[in-house]
C-alpha cells in the first residue's frame, strides 16, 4: 500500500523545519538571503508534494505512504503519517500557498524578517503535520503548534490592535481544542476498556463501538474544536479581528489552510469515529452552515474594511464546505473538499490583492478607494477574475464546487439546498457592490491617481493562483478522480453505522 | 524524687513564659526567654535527653538570645506604650478566645489518647548504657544523614541571607 | 501556675507521666500564640514564636522517653538548626525594616498592602 | 533516692574546689604582677607583705571600700546582674574537671572531679557561651556608648573564637571517644594528647587567649583605646567582680587545656593533684608571658585571624584526624 | 464552395474562434495598432459566422428529422453518478440562433469599429465582444444544462463588464452592478432547477432529460410545472420581463453597440431559447405555460405603456426590446414555439438596426441622447433616416416589414389556442408600439430643429463602416419576413419544426379566413397607432402637452415608470443594507464580541475582589492562621 520511497510524508513536515532551523542560523540583517532561503524551502516542498501527487494511486482508497513509528509508547500513541484522497488536496494547496505567501512577505515586513520567515516555514511544518497526522495525539501536537507561529505572526507583525485580536484568536482555538483533548482521552481509554489496548492510533479507533449516548459527548467536544476553527457560527468573531490585523502572508495562510483544519477535522476524525453521533448531529449542523452562509454574506455587505469584509465571505464560503459535508454523500463530501481548495486559492488571492492595495495605500477602507481600474488595469483583470471565482461564475473553481455541494445537499436536506442557492446571489451582491465602489466609479482620493500597477514579483504570486483556479475551474475531475475511492470508503463507513440511525436515501 | 524537679522547672518555665510577653520592655523579655530554655534544659535533662539539653542551652541560650539581646541594643527599641493591653480591645479578645479554644482541643487530644505503650526499641536504661549521645550520633549520621545535609544547606542560606538582608545599601 | 496541679498531684511519688509534659508544653504553646496575637512589637512575636518552637521541641522530647525512640530528639536537634536559620533571617528583616520604617511596631509595616 | 553521704561528699567536694578557686583568682593577681614586672626587669608589689604577698587581699579590701556608683539613667536591675552573671559560668564550668584519681578518704572511695557528666565537654562550651551574656548586658546597661560598643565588640570576639576553639576540640574527642572529661583523661594514658594534636593545642591555646579577652586579645577593655570597654562605668565591688571573672575564666581555660592536651592529672611520679595543679601552673605562666610580650591586636585583624586562620585550621586539623582515625 | 465544407462538423469551433479572439485582443491589444485590433475581432467574428453557416449547410444535407450535428470536448464534472461534459450540440434551433447570433454580431463589430474609433479602452472593448459571443454561442450550442449555464453566467459576466465600460462614470458602474445581480437572482432559480433535475433525471443532459421526462414527471404533475417554472424564473431575469426587467432601462448606460448586440438582439434573448429548448419540460406543464404566455403579454402591455411618454432615445428603444421580448414569450407560452422564435430572429435584426441608428443619431450629435433637443434630423442624416424608418416600420408590423410577420403570426397562435384575451392584450400593445416608435421618428427625423448650436454644428452623417451594417440590416429586417410566409408551414416552420414536440394545435393548413381577417385587425391596430403619433407630433406640436394636462396623473405614473425603481429600492435594497448593518453591529459585535469580552472583564474584577483580602497588616494574617490552626484541629480532635 505504501509506496517503498523512503518516509516522503516525514520529510514533507521536516523540510520547512529544517529550513526555518537553517534560517536561524543566518544573520538577521541578510534579507535577501533569507528570502531566497525561505522561498527554496518552500517551494522544494512544493515540488515533494508534487511528486507524491504524482504517485498517488486513486483506486486504493486506505491510506498511501504510511509511516508508523512509536513514538509514546507507554500511552498507545505512535508516529503515525498517511495521506488519501481526502488529504491530499489540502496537502497541495498547504503547500502551494506556502510559497505563494513567503512571496509575498518579500516586502510590507517593516522589521525582524527573519523571525516572520521562520514563523512562516514553522507554520507551513505544523500545516502539513495536520493533514497527514494519523495518530490522534499526534495531531493534536500539530494543531496546536500551529498555534505558536500564527501567534506570532499575527501578535508582532499584526496591525494597531494585533495583541486584542492574536489573543483572541489563540483563547477562542485553545478553548475549543481542550475539549477536544479531553474527549481524544476519553476515547482511547474507552477504547481500551473494550479491547484492551490503549491506542490512539485513528484506523484502530474507528472500529471502536462506542454507546451512542457517548458517543453523542465525544462527537460534540470533537465538533466544538473544529467548528471554532472552521469558524462555525456563534465561534466565528474571532476571524474577522484576527485577519484585519494579521500580516497579509498571515492572512493568506490563515485562511487558505488554516480555516480547512477545522472542516478538515470533521472529516478526518468526528464523521468515522462516531458515525451515528454525525448524522444525528447533521441536520443541526446544516441549520448553522446555512445560516453561517447567509449571515456571512449579509454581514460582509455591511463591512468598510477590505479585509473584514473578505473574513466574513470565508464565513460564508466554509458554511458551504459544512453544509456538504454533513450532506454526507459522495457528491457533497467531494464537493466540500474541492471547495476547501478553491477557498483556498479565491480566498488566499483576495488577501493577497488586498495585501497589494494595502502597500500602496496603507488603508483597507473600500471608502478611500475607486476608480482603480483605470490606474491599475493589469491588477483588476486578476482582481476580476478572483473575485468571480470567489462569487462562483461557472468556469472558474468556485462555481464546480459549489455546485457539487448543492447538488448532494439537494438529496438530503432539499431546503438547505434552496436557501444555500439564495447564498449565492448574496455572495455575488456583496462582491460586486465592494467592486463598484472600490474599482469603478470616479477616484475619490487623489493618491488614488498616481498608484503604480503590478510588478513582476506580484504578478509572479497570481498568475499561479489564477492558473489554478482556471484550471480546477475547467478541468476539476483531475482532482475529483483523487477522491474517489478515499471519500467512497469513507462514507461506507459512516453510512453502515448510521443505518440504524436513520434511513439514508 | 523526679516530681521534685519537674513542678519548680514546670513553673519556672511557665513564668518566665508568661514574663516574655506580659513585660514591656524587650531586654527583659529576651531574659525572661533564657529563662524559659534553662527552665527547658532542666526538663530535658529529667528526661534523660543530655545531648539535647546542652544543644539547647548552647543553640538557643547562647547563640539565638545573643543575636536577639545584640538586635535589640543596636535598635534601641523604646518600650511598649503602658496601656498596650487595652488600646485593640477587639484583637486582643479574639486572641484570646482562639487561643482557648486551641488549649480546649489540645486537651481534648492529650486526655483521649493515654499512656502509649513502649513502642521504638531505644528504652531508657538501653539509652543510659550506650550513651544518649553515642546514639544520637549514630542515627545522625546514618538513618537521618539527608535531612542532616539539608539543614546545613538551610543554615548555609540563612548566612547568606542574613548577611545580604542585614547590609546597609 | 497552670496544668501543673491538675488531677495527677495524687501520684506524686511514681515517675511525671507523659500526660504532664503535654500539658505543660500546650500551656507553653498557647502562651506563646497569645504573644503572638497580642503584642505589637515584632521582636516580642519572635520570641513568642521562638516559645511555641520549645513547646514543640520539650512534647518531641517527651514522646521520645515515654515512646522508646530517639528519632524525636534528633527532631529537636533539626528543629533548632532550622530555628537558629529562622532568627538570624527574621532579624536581619527586621533590621532591613527598623531602617527604612524607624519603628518595628507590627502595625506600621504594610508594605505588602494589596 | 542515694543515701545521705552521697551529698556530704558533693557538698565537700564543692567547698574544696570553690574555696581553692577563690584562693588561686586572688593570687592570681599577684602572680601576674610579680611575673610581668620580672620580665620588664622590675620589682612588682613588694610593700605589702614579703614581696607583696598580701597585695591581692589589699585590693579586695580596697575595692570593698570603695563607692559603688550606679549611673542614673542606667538599667538598675541589669546594672546589678550583669556582673554575678559574668562570673557565674567561670566558676560553674570546674563542676566536670578532674583534677586527680580516685581517692580512698574516711572509708570512702571520692573521684577527684565533682559530677563526671557524659556529656561534660558539650557542658563546658555551653556554659562558656554564657559568658557572653555578662559583658553584653553589662556594657548596655551602663547606658554609656562606649560601654556598649565595648561591651559588642568583646561579645564579638568571643563568639568568634568560642566556635574555633570548639572546632579545635573536635579532634580530641574523635581520639578519645567520649565527651566525658575523665574518660578524656583516660585516653592520654598511653600518650598526651599534646602530641596527636598539636595543631589542635595550639588553636585551642590561642581561641583561650581570645576567649578570657587577655593580653594580644584584649583591645575591647585596653585602658589606652575604649577606656576600660564594658566595664568603664563599674566601680568597687562590681568592677572586683568583672576582674575576678576574668581571672577565673583564665584558670577554667588553663585547666580545660591541662586536662584536654596534657593528661590531666597523669604524671609517673608525683600524686595525681600535684601534676594537674602543675600543668595548671605551667599553662597559666604560659598566658602570662605571652601577655607581657604580645602587642595588641587592631580589631579588624583580630577579626580577621579569627574567622580566615584560625577557623580553616581548625577544620583541616579536624580532616587530617579524622583520616588518621579512619586509617588506624 | 458548399462541396468543401460538407465534411465539416467540428461545431466546437464556432465557440472556440471568438474565445481565442478574444484572448489575443485582451491580452496583447494594448501593445497592438488599432487597426489589427479590429481586424482580429471582426475575423473571429466573422469565421464564427462562417463556421456557422457551414455547420447550418451540413444540417440541411441531413434528413429532416435527423438533423443534428454532435460532438464532445470531453468530461467536465464527474462525481458520482453525475457526469457533464463540454457537448456541444447543432440542430435547427442552436443554429438559427447561432446564426442570428454570428450574423448580427458581425455587423455589429462592424459597427462599432467607426463608433468606437476614438474610444481609450479600444481593445477591451473588441475582447469583450468577443468574448461575448464565445460565451453566447456556448449557451447556445450546448447539450447540457450546465454547460448552457456556464454560457449563460459568461454572457451575463460580459454584459455587466461592457455596461459598465465607461466604468468612471458612476451611474454605468451602478447599472452594470444592477444588470448583473438582477440576472444572478434568475440564475439562482435555474441552479435550482438543475439541482433538482439532477436528483429526478441524475443527468443535465438535454436528450436524456427530454426522452425521460415523460416516464419521470407525470403530465400536469406539480413537480413538472415547478421545475419548468423554475427555468422560466432564470429566463425572466435574463430576458428582462417583469419583475425582473428594472436592469434594461438602466444598461443603456453602455456604449449603443453593446446594447444593440446584448440588449436586443442575442443575450436577452437567450431566455427565450432556453424556455424553448425545454419546450418538451412545459409541455409536460400547461400551468407553467399559461403563466410565461401572461407574463409574457402583460411585459409587452407594460413596457408599451412606459416607452409612450420616455424622452430618451436609447431608453425607448429599449422599452420597446422587453416589450418585443414579451410578444415572444406570449407565443412560447400559446405553444407557438416556431413562432416565437421566428419572432426573435425578425426581431433581432430591426431591433438591432433601430439601436445603430439611434447610435449614428447620437454619435452625430456628439452624445445627445434627449428626443427634446432632436428634431428634423432627416435633412442631414439621410440614411441613418431611411434605415431607422425601415425599423420603425419592422417594429410597428406594417405589412411587407419582417415586424409584421411574426408578430402576426404570435397573434394569431394566441387567438387560435382560444387566449383571445391575450390577443387583445398583443393587438392593443402593437397599437403601442406603433405610437410610441412614429413619435421618436417624428420628433427626431422631421419638425423643426430643437438641436443646440454647438450640437448642429457638429452634425455629420456617420462613416461608412457605420452606415454599411445600418443598409444591410435594414435589408434584413425588410427581407427576413418572407421566410415565414405562410404562417405556421413557411420554409422557416418547416426547417425548426422537428426540434419541438408536437404542440397542441398544429394549424399546418393554409391561413383560414379568420387568420387574415385577425392579421388585417392587427395591421389596423398599428396604423392607428402611427397616425395617433403623427397627429400629435407632427401636425401640432402643441397637443401633447395639452393631452399631457388632461391626464396629469396617467402621465406622472407613465413618465415615473410606475415607480418601480424606487419601489425596489425601498423594498429590496435599504432593508438589506440597513439589515445587514444591524446584523453586523448587534449581532456580531455585540452579541458574541460582548459575551467574550464580557468573560474576559468577569476575571479581571473577581481578580480585584481577591486582592483587597491581602491587607499587609501582619496580625491579621496571623489570627487567619491561628483560625486555620483552630479549625483543623477542631476537626482533627472531634472527628480524629
Amino acid at each position: 500500500m505504501s509506496q517503498a520511497a523512503g518516509p516522503i510524508l516525514s520529510t514533507l513536515i521536516a523540510l520547512p523545519l529544517l529550513g526555518a532551523m537553517l534560517l536561524v542560523l543566518v544573520d538577521g540583517a541578510r534579507e535577501g538571503l533569507i528570502k531566497r532561503i525561505a522561498l527554496a524551502v518552500s517551494c522544494l516542498g512544493f515540488l515533494l508534494s508534487l511528486i507524491v501527487y504524482g504517485r498517488f494511486d486513486p483506486t486504493v482508497a486506505g491510506m498511501q505512504f504510511v509511516e508508523r513509528v512509536p513514538w509514546i509508547s507507554s500511552i498507545g500513541s505512535s508516529y503515525v503519517l498517511g495521506v488519501d484522497g481526502i488529504s491530499l488536496p489540502l496537502l497541495l494547496l498547504t503547500t502551494f500557498l506556502s510559497p505563494v505567501a513567503i512571496l509575498a512577505s518579500f516586502s510590507g515586513i517593516p522589521r525582524r524578517l527573519k523571525g516572520f520567515m521562520i514563523c512562516m516555514l514553522l507554520l507551513e511544518g505544523g500545516m502539513i503535520g495536520v493533514f497527514l497526522a494519523l495518530d490522534l495525539l499526534l495531531f493534536y501536537v500539530f494543531w496546536e503548534g500551529t498555534l505558536i507561529p500564527m501567534y506570532f505572526l499575527i501578535g508582532i507583525w499584526g496591525g494597531p490592535r494585533r495583541i486584542y485580536a492574536t489573543l483572541k484568536f489563540v483563547l477562542f482555538t485553545m478553548a475549543g481544542s481542550v475539549l477536544m483533548l479531553l474527549a481524544m482521552i476519553a476515547l482511547a481509554v474507552l477504547h481500551r476498556s473494550t479491547t484492551g489496548r490503549l491506542s490512539f492510533d485513528l484506523l484502530e479507533l474507528i472500529g471502536a463501538a462506542i454507546p451512542f449516548g457517548l458517543q453523542v459527548w465525544l462527537f460534540a467536544a470533537f465538533a466544538l474544536a473544529f467548528a471554532i476553527k472552521v469558524p462555525m457560527l456563534p465561534f466565528h468573531t474571532w476571524l474577522p479581528d484576527a485577519h484585519v490585523e494579521a500580516p497579509t502572508a498571515g492572512s493568506v495562510l490563515l485562511a487558505g489552510v488554516l480555516l480547512k483544519m477545522g472542516t478538515y477535522g470533521f472529516l478526518r476524525f468526528a464523521l468515522p469515529l462516531f458515525p451515528a453521533a454525525a448524522a444525528a448531529f447533521s441536520p443541526l449542523i446544516s441549520v448553522l452552515a446555512v445560516i453561517g452562509i447567509l449571515y456571512g454574506a449579509l454581514v460582509s455587505l455591511a463591512q468598510d474594511d477590505l479585509k473584514r469584509l473578505v473574513a466574513y465571505s470565508s464565513v460564508s464560503h466554509l458554511g458551504f464546505v459544512m453544509l456538504g459535508i454533513f450532506a454526507m454523500n459522495l457528491q457533497a463530501v467531494e464537493g466540500s473538499i474541492l471547495q476547501m481548495v478553491n477557498h483556498g486559492l479565491s480566498t488566499g488571492a483576495l488577501f493577497l490583492l488586498v495585501g497589494m492595495i494595502y502597500e500602496r495605500r496603507h488603508t483597507r477602507i473600500i471608502g478611500e478607494f475607486g476608480g482603480l481600474s483605470r490606474v491599475m488595469p493589469r491588477f483588476a483583470l486578476c482582481f476580476l477574475v478572483v473575485a468571480m471565482s470567489s462569487i462562483g461564475l461557472p468556469g472558474l473553481n468556485g462555481f464546480v464546487g459549489e455546485f457539487l455541494i448543492l447538488a448532494g445537499t439537494f438529496r438530503v436536506h432539499r431546503g438547505f439546498a434552496i436557501l444555500a442557492t439564495v447564498g449565492i446571489v448574496l455572495a455575488a451582491v456583496y462582491m460586486l457592490w465592494m467592486w463598484q465602489r472600490v474599482m469603478w466609479g470616479e477616484s475619490r482620493r487623489s493618491q488614488n491617481l498616481d498608484l503604480h500597477d503590478l510588478r513582476p514579483r506580484e504578478i509572479a504570486m497570481l498568475v499561479p493562483t489564477i492558473l489554478l483556479i482556471l484550471w480546477i475551474g475547467l478541468f476539476p475531475n483531475h482532482l475529483l478522480r483523487k477522491m474517489d475511492a478515499s471519500v467512497t470508503h469513507l462514507l461506507g463507513g459512516v453510512r453502515g453505522a448510521t443505518s440504524e440511525v436513520r434511513g439514508v436515501k | 524524687m523526679e516530681w521534685l524537679l519537674f513542678v519548680p522547672l514546670a513553673a519556672l518555665a511557665l513564668g518566665t513564659a508568661a514574663f516574655v510577653i506580659l513585660l514591656r520592655n524587650p531586654i527583659y523579655c529576651a531574659l525572661a526567654l533564657v529563662g524559659t530554655f534553662f527552665a527547658l534544659s532542666g526538663l530535658y535533662l529529667l528526661l534523660q535527653a543530655e545531648f539535647v539539653a546542652v544543644v539547647q542551652v548552647i543553640i538557643y541560650a547562647g547563640a539565638i538570645m545573643v543575636l536577639f539581646l545584640f538586635v535589640i541594643m543596636l535598635l534601641d527599641v523604646g518600650h511598649e506604650p503602658p496601656p498596650w493591653l487595652r488600646r485593640d480591645r477587639p484583637r486582643l479578645l479574639l486572641g484570646l478566645g482562639l487561643v482557648a479554644l486551641l488549649v480546649l482541643e489540645l486537651a481534648v487530644a492529650i486526655g483521649s489518647w493515654i499512656a502509649p505503650g513502649i513502642r521504638g526499641p531505644y528504652t531508657s536504661d538501653y539509652v543510659n548504657a550506650v550513651g544518649n549521645t553515642q546514639l544520637i550520633g549514630r542515627l545522625l549520621f546514618t538513618e537521618f544523614l539527608i535531612p542532616f545535609e539539608i539543614t546545613s544547606i538551610i543554615l548555609l542560606i540563612a548566612i547568606v541571607g542574613a548577611m545580604v538582608l542585614a547590609r546597609r545599601q | 501556675m497552670r496544668g501543673a496541679g491538675c488531677g495527677v498531684r495524687g501520684a506524686m511519688t511514681g515517675t511525671v507521666p507523659l500526660s504532664a509534659y503535654l500539658i505543660l508544653s500546650a500551656a507553653l504553646f498557647a502562651i506563646g500564640v497569645i504573644g503572638v496575637v497580642i503584642r505589637r512589637n515584632a521582636l516580642i512575636i519572635f520570641m513568642a514564636i521562638e516559645l511555641m518552637l520549645n513547646a514543640v521541641n520539650l512534647t518531641f522530647v517527651a514522646f521520645s522517653k515515654f515512646l522508646g525512640s530517639m528519632d524525636g530528639q534528633i527532631i529537636v536537634f533539626f528543629v533548632m538548626a532550622v530555628a537558629a536559620a529562622e532568627v538570624a533571617l527574621g532579624l536581619a528583616i527586621i533590621i532591613a525594616l527598623y531602617r527604612n520604617k524607624e519603628s518595628v511596631n507590627v502595625d506600621d509595616i504594610n508594605l505588602l498592602k494589596g | 533516692m542515694p543515701e545521705p553521704a552521697f551529698f556530704v561528699v558533693m557538698l565537700a567536694k564543692i567547698a574544696v574546689v570553690f574555696g581553692l578557686m577563690l584562693l588561686s583568682v586572688a593570687y592570681l593577681t599577684w602572680l601576674e604582677r610579680k611575673v610581668i614586672s620580672d620580665f620588664q626587669v622590675r620589682l612588682g608589689p613588694m610593700r605589702v607583705g614579703p614581696h607583696g604577698l598580701l597585695q591581692p587581699i589589699a585590693d579586695g579590701i580596697k575595692l570593698m571600700f570603695k563607692e559603688d556608683i550606679i549611673p542614673e539613667a542606667a538599667d538598675r536591675a541589669i546594672y546589678v546582674l550583669a556582673p554575678t552573671l559574668a562570673l557565674i559560668p567561670a566558676f560553674i564550668s570546674f563542676a566536670v574537671i578532674p583534677f586527680g584519681d580516685r581517692v580512698r578518704l574516711f572509708g570512702q572511695s571520692i573521684d577527684m572531679v565533682i559530677s563526671d557528666v557524659n556529656v561534660g565537654l558539650l557542658y563546658l562550651f555551653g556554659v562558656a557561651s554564657l559568658g557572653v551574656y555578662g559583658i553584653v548586658l553589662g556594657g548596655w546597661a551602663s547606658n554609656n556608648k562606649y560601654a556598649l560598643l565595648g561591651g559588642l565588640r568583646s561579645a564579638a570576639q568571643m563568639i568568634s573564637y568560642e566556635l574555633s576553639m570548639g572546632l579545635s576540640v573536635v579532634g580530641v574527642l574523635m581520639l578519645s571517644e567520649s565527651l566525658s572529661l575523665v574518660r578524656i583523661v583516660g585516653a592520654q594514658s598511653k600518650a598526651w594528647f599534646i602530641l596527636l594534636q598539636p595543631i589542635g593545642f595550639l588553636i585551642f591555646l590561642i581561641c583561650a587567649i581570645a576567649e578570657t579577652n587577655r593580653a594580644p586579645f584584649d583591645l575591647p577593655e585596653a585602658e589606652t583605646e575604649l577606656v576600660a570597654g564594658f566595664h568603664v562605668e563599674y566601680s568597687s565591688m562590681k568592677f572586683a567582680m568583672y576582674f575576678m571573672a576574668e581571672y577565673a575564666n583564665m584558670i577554667t581555660v588553663a585547666a580545660l587545656a591541662t586536662t584536654l592536651f596534657l593528661g590531666g592529672w597523669r604524671g609517673p611520679f608525683l600524686p595525681p593533684v600535684v601534676w594537674f595543679l602543675a600543668k595548671l601552673y605551667l599553662v597559666i605562666f604560659l598566658f602570662i608571658w605571652i601577655r607581657a610580650t604580645l602587642p595588641r591586636f587592631r580589631y579588624d585583624q583580630l577579626m580577621r585571624f579569627g574567622w580566615k586562620v584560625l577557623l580553616p585550621l581548625a577544620l583541616a586539623n579536624i580532616v587530617i584526624t579524622a583520616a588518621f582515625v579512619a586509617l588506624r | 464552395m458548399s462541396h468543401i465544407w460538407p465534411m465539416f462538423n467540428q461545431i466546437w469551433l464556432i465557440p472556440v474562434i471568438p474565445l481565442v479572439g478574444s484572448l489575443v485582443v485582451g491580452l496583447m491589444g494594448r501593445s497592438m495598432r488599432r487597426g489589427s485590433v479590429a481586424l482580429i475581432a471582426c475575423g473571429a467574428a466573422s469565421l464564427a459566422l462562417l463556421a456557422s453557416l457551414a455547420s447550418f449547410w451540413r444540417l440541411l444535407s441531413l434528413p429532416p428529422d435527423a438533423r443534428v450535428l454532435r460532438h464532445s470536448l470531453g468530461s467536465w464534472i464527474a462525481s458520482g453518478e453525475l457526469s457533464v461534459a463540454f457537448g456541444f450540440l447543432f440542430d435547427p434551433l442552436s443554429a438559427t440562433m447561432a446564426l442570428v447570433v454570428t450574423g448580427v454580431g458581425l455587423l455589429i463589430h462592424v459597427y462599432s469599429i467607426g463608433y468606437m474609433g476614438e474610444d481609450r479602452d479600444y481593445h477591451r472593448f473588441f475582447s469583450l465582444l468577443n468574448l461575448f459571443l464565445a460565451e453566447m454561442l456556448v449557451l447556445v450550442l450546448a447539450d447540457n444544462y450546465l454547460l448552457l449555464f456556464l454560457g449563460w453566467e459568461g454572457v451575463g459576466l460580459c454584459s455587466y463588464l461592457l455596461i459598465a465600460f465607461w466604468f468612471e462614470r458612476p451611474a454605468a458602474a451602478s447599472a452594470g452592478t444592477k444588470a448583473f445581480l438582477v440576472n444572478r437572482i434568475g440564475d439562482a432559480a435555474v441552479v435550482v432547477a438543475m439541482i433538482w433535475m439532477i436528483l429526478l433525471f441524475g443527468t443535465l443532459d438535454f436528450q436524456t432529460i427530454f426522452t425521460g421526462a415523460p416516464a419521470t414527471l407525470s403530465h400536469g404533475s406539480l413537480a413538472a410545472s415547478v421545475l419548468s417554472l423554475l427555468l422560466f424564473a432564470g429566463a425572466v431575469g435574463k430576458s428582462a420581463q417583469l419583475p425582473l426587467y428594472v436592469w434594461l432601462p438602466d444598461a443603456m448606460e453602455g456604449p449603443t453597440p453593446v446594447s444593440a448586440l446584448i440588449h436586443a438582439a442575442t443575450m436577452v434573448t437567450a431566455g427565450v431559447y432556453m424556455v424553448a429548448r425545454s419546450a418538451p419540460l412545459f409541455q409536460l406543464a400547461p400551468v407553467s405555460l399559461e403563466i410565461v404566455a401572461w407574463v409574457g403579454g402583460i411585459t409587452a402591455l407594460y413596457a408599451a405603456s412606459i416607452a409612450l411618454v420616455q424622452t430618451d432615445i436609447k431608453r425607448i428603444i429599449a422599452y420597446s426590446t422587453i416589450s418585443q421580448l414579451g410578444y415572444m414569450f406570449l407565443g412560447l407560452g400559446v405553444g407557438a414555439y416556431a413562432a416565437g422564435i421566428f419572432h426573435l430572429m425578425t426581431h433581432a435584426f430591426f431591433k438591432a438596426l433601430l439601436f445603430l441608428a439611434a447610435g449614428s443619431v447620437i454619435h452625430a450629435l456628439a452624445g445627445e441622447q434627449d428626443l427634446r433637443r432632436m428634431g428634423g434630423l432627416r435633412r442631414s442624416l439621410r440614411v441613418t433616416a431611411g434605415c431607422f424608418l425601415v425599423g420603425a416600420l419592422a417594429n410597428a408590423g406594417i405589412i411587407p416589414f419582417a415586424g409584421f410577420w411574426s408578430k402576426d403570426e404570435i397573434l394569431l397562435a394566441a387567438y387560435a389556442s382560444g387566449h383571445r384575451l391575450l390577443w387583445i392584450v398583443g393587438a392593443l400593445t402593437a397599437a403601442g408600439t406603433g405610437f410610441y416608435m412614429f413619435r421618436l421618428y417624428f420628433l427626431a427625423f422631421e419638425g423643426e430643429s430643437r438641436l443646440t448650436p454647438e450640437a448642429a454644428s457638429h452634425l455629420h452623417e456617420s462613416p461608412w463602416s457605420m452606415r454599411l451594417p445600418l443598409v444591410l440590416l435594414a435589408l434584413g429586417s425588410a427581407t427576413v419576413g418572407f421566410f415565414g410566409i405562410p404562417p405556421e408551414s413557411g420554409v422557416f416552420h418547416r426547417f425548426l419544426g422537428p426540434s419541438f414536440p408536437v404542440s397542441g394545435h398544429q394549424g399546418g393548413s393554409a391561413p383560414s379566413p379568420s387568420g387574415i381577417g385577425l392579421a388585417l385587425a392587427a395591421l389596423v391596430m398599428a396604423g392607428a397607432g402611427i397616425l395617433m403619433a403623427f397627429r400629435y407630433y407632427l401636425r401640432d406640436p402643441k397637443e401633447p402637452e395639452a393631452l399631457a394636462e388632461r391626464y396629469p396623473t396617467l402621465y406622472r405614473i407613465l413618465v415615473h415608470k410606475y415607480w418601480v425603481d424606487e419601489l425596489y429600492d425601498d423594498l429590496v435594497v435599504r432593508p438589506t443594507m440597513a439589515g445587514a448593518r444591524f446584523v453586523s453591529a448587534s449581532f456580531d459585535a455585540g452579541l458574541v464580541d460582548g459575551a467574550v469580552n464580557g468573560i474576559g472583564s468577569l476575571l479581571g474584577s473577581a481578580g480585584a475582589l481577591l486582592r483587597r483580602l491581602q491587607t499587609g497588616h501582619v496580625p491579621a494574617y496571623v489570627l487567619s492562621i491561628l483560625v486555620g490552626a483552630v479549625v483543623l484541629l477542631g476537626y482533627l480532635a472531634f472527628h480524629g
